[in-house]
């Protein structure tokens, strides 16, 4: 089972790339405890999880092929 | 569904191309636009000479479409145009473009103000304010 | 005093030209722009096809120039821009322009805004629809 | 003693003219006595009257060469 994550704006200056994939991920829940032992420096910045693309606030099941980011805070315009 | 993303710079020769393309609907009273332009500010003793921006490109275009319809529910509005650049941007030069055409006033007026509001606080972009010397912050919308 | 007439419609390329000519300034972080337009309003079946604008010249640039003290004194403004039309201007074409520039976006909305109210009510200017068959009537703003 | 006189928007339908010049008048008061009876339609409009372009609300003494204006409601934009 794969799962792309991608990540954006500030949190790419902890993770050095844009986009990794993950591979035996149940939920959200547990992507985040991989990604904070894989990056410690993520915990002290704030941001949202989505799961295709929607802002998930509760753990969710991830599927093959489903698309997680990470987003920092927004600063467009 | 409508791309929303520039590379680069905005240039006022684009804008008076989107507000010609509307000038032969003679059922439109009134535009208000939106302008954002790169500030050179000083942080720190540093100036900001460009911002480079990145965005979650297929959200962000999924998010203005939902904008759109909100906006388009909400208010009597003839047309909506959203524009805003993609990577490098110089201090001087403009990020930013909202037009939104209507056949009154007061639902043009409100309806960018809510529009940019709406693409500041809700759209998956981000801006890396460059200094001139050397390094960068990450900029923050209040 | 600044000129705030011109004779006939205002071309998307004078508006643009405008824009240009303030994007060098780094200072400025945003524009609001308004633009009124004729609409063909149909009005006891009859068509709108054209405004013959006139105006008590020396009075209104006057008083437009009291209005820029005010909204300067009031907001922190960079620049105003206020350009009205003089003459005929037919439907689906361009009557008024005014763009406000500021280092900040909300200081630009509540000032352009606040500057298109006044000088819709406090301008001595007047409006004759023109109907396409024959005929008019004199505008009436709300 | 001359007063210019302009006139604007649609009172000129009224008028039929955009401007004239009224000779021996004291004051607005007396003005409009005199374009009442020249014109007695004005009765009929809504308008302001300007002193060398300011807007008055009472009665004002009218010098040499002052100009005086008739302005019905304003409907620019």
């Amino acid at each position: 089972m794969n799962v792309s994550v991608l990540f954006f704006g500030q949190i790419t200056d902890i993770t050095h790339c844009s986009h990794t994939v993950l591979t035996d991920i149940a939920d959200t829940d547990q992507l985040d405890e991989r990604l904070h032992a894989a990056y410690p420096m993520l915990k002290q910045i704030k941001y949202v999880v989505t799961v295709d693309r929607k802002i998930i606030r509760e753990n969710v099941v991830l599927l093959d092929n489903t698309e997680v980011a990470l987003l920092p805070p927004f600063s467009g315009g | 569904m409508q791309q929303i993303f520039c590379e680069g710079a905005i240039s006022p020769v684009f804008i008076a191309e989107v507000i010609q393309k509307y000038s032969s609907d003679p059922t439109i009273g009134a535009y208000n636009i939106f302008i954002g332009q790169i500030r050179a500010d000083t942080i720190n003793q540093q100036i900001v000479s460009s911002i480079e921006y990145t965005a979650y490109k297929e959200m962000a275009i999924e998010k203005m479409h939902a904008i759109r319809s909100d906006i388009f529910t909400k208010y009597p509005m003839i047309e909506i145009e959203v524009h805003h650049s993609i990577g490098d941007v110089a201090a001087g030069e403009i990020c930013l473009f909202v037009l939104v055409a209507s056949a009154h006033r007061k639902a043009a007026m409100e309806a960018c103000n809510e529009v940019v509001e709406r693409v500041k606080s809700e759209l998956p972009i981000w801006g890396k304010e460059c200094f001139a010397e050397e390094g960068y912050q990450w900029k923050k919308n209040h």
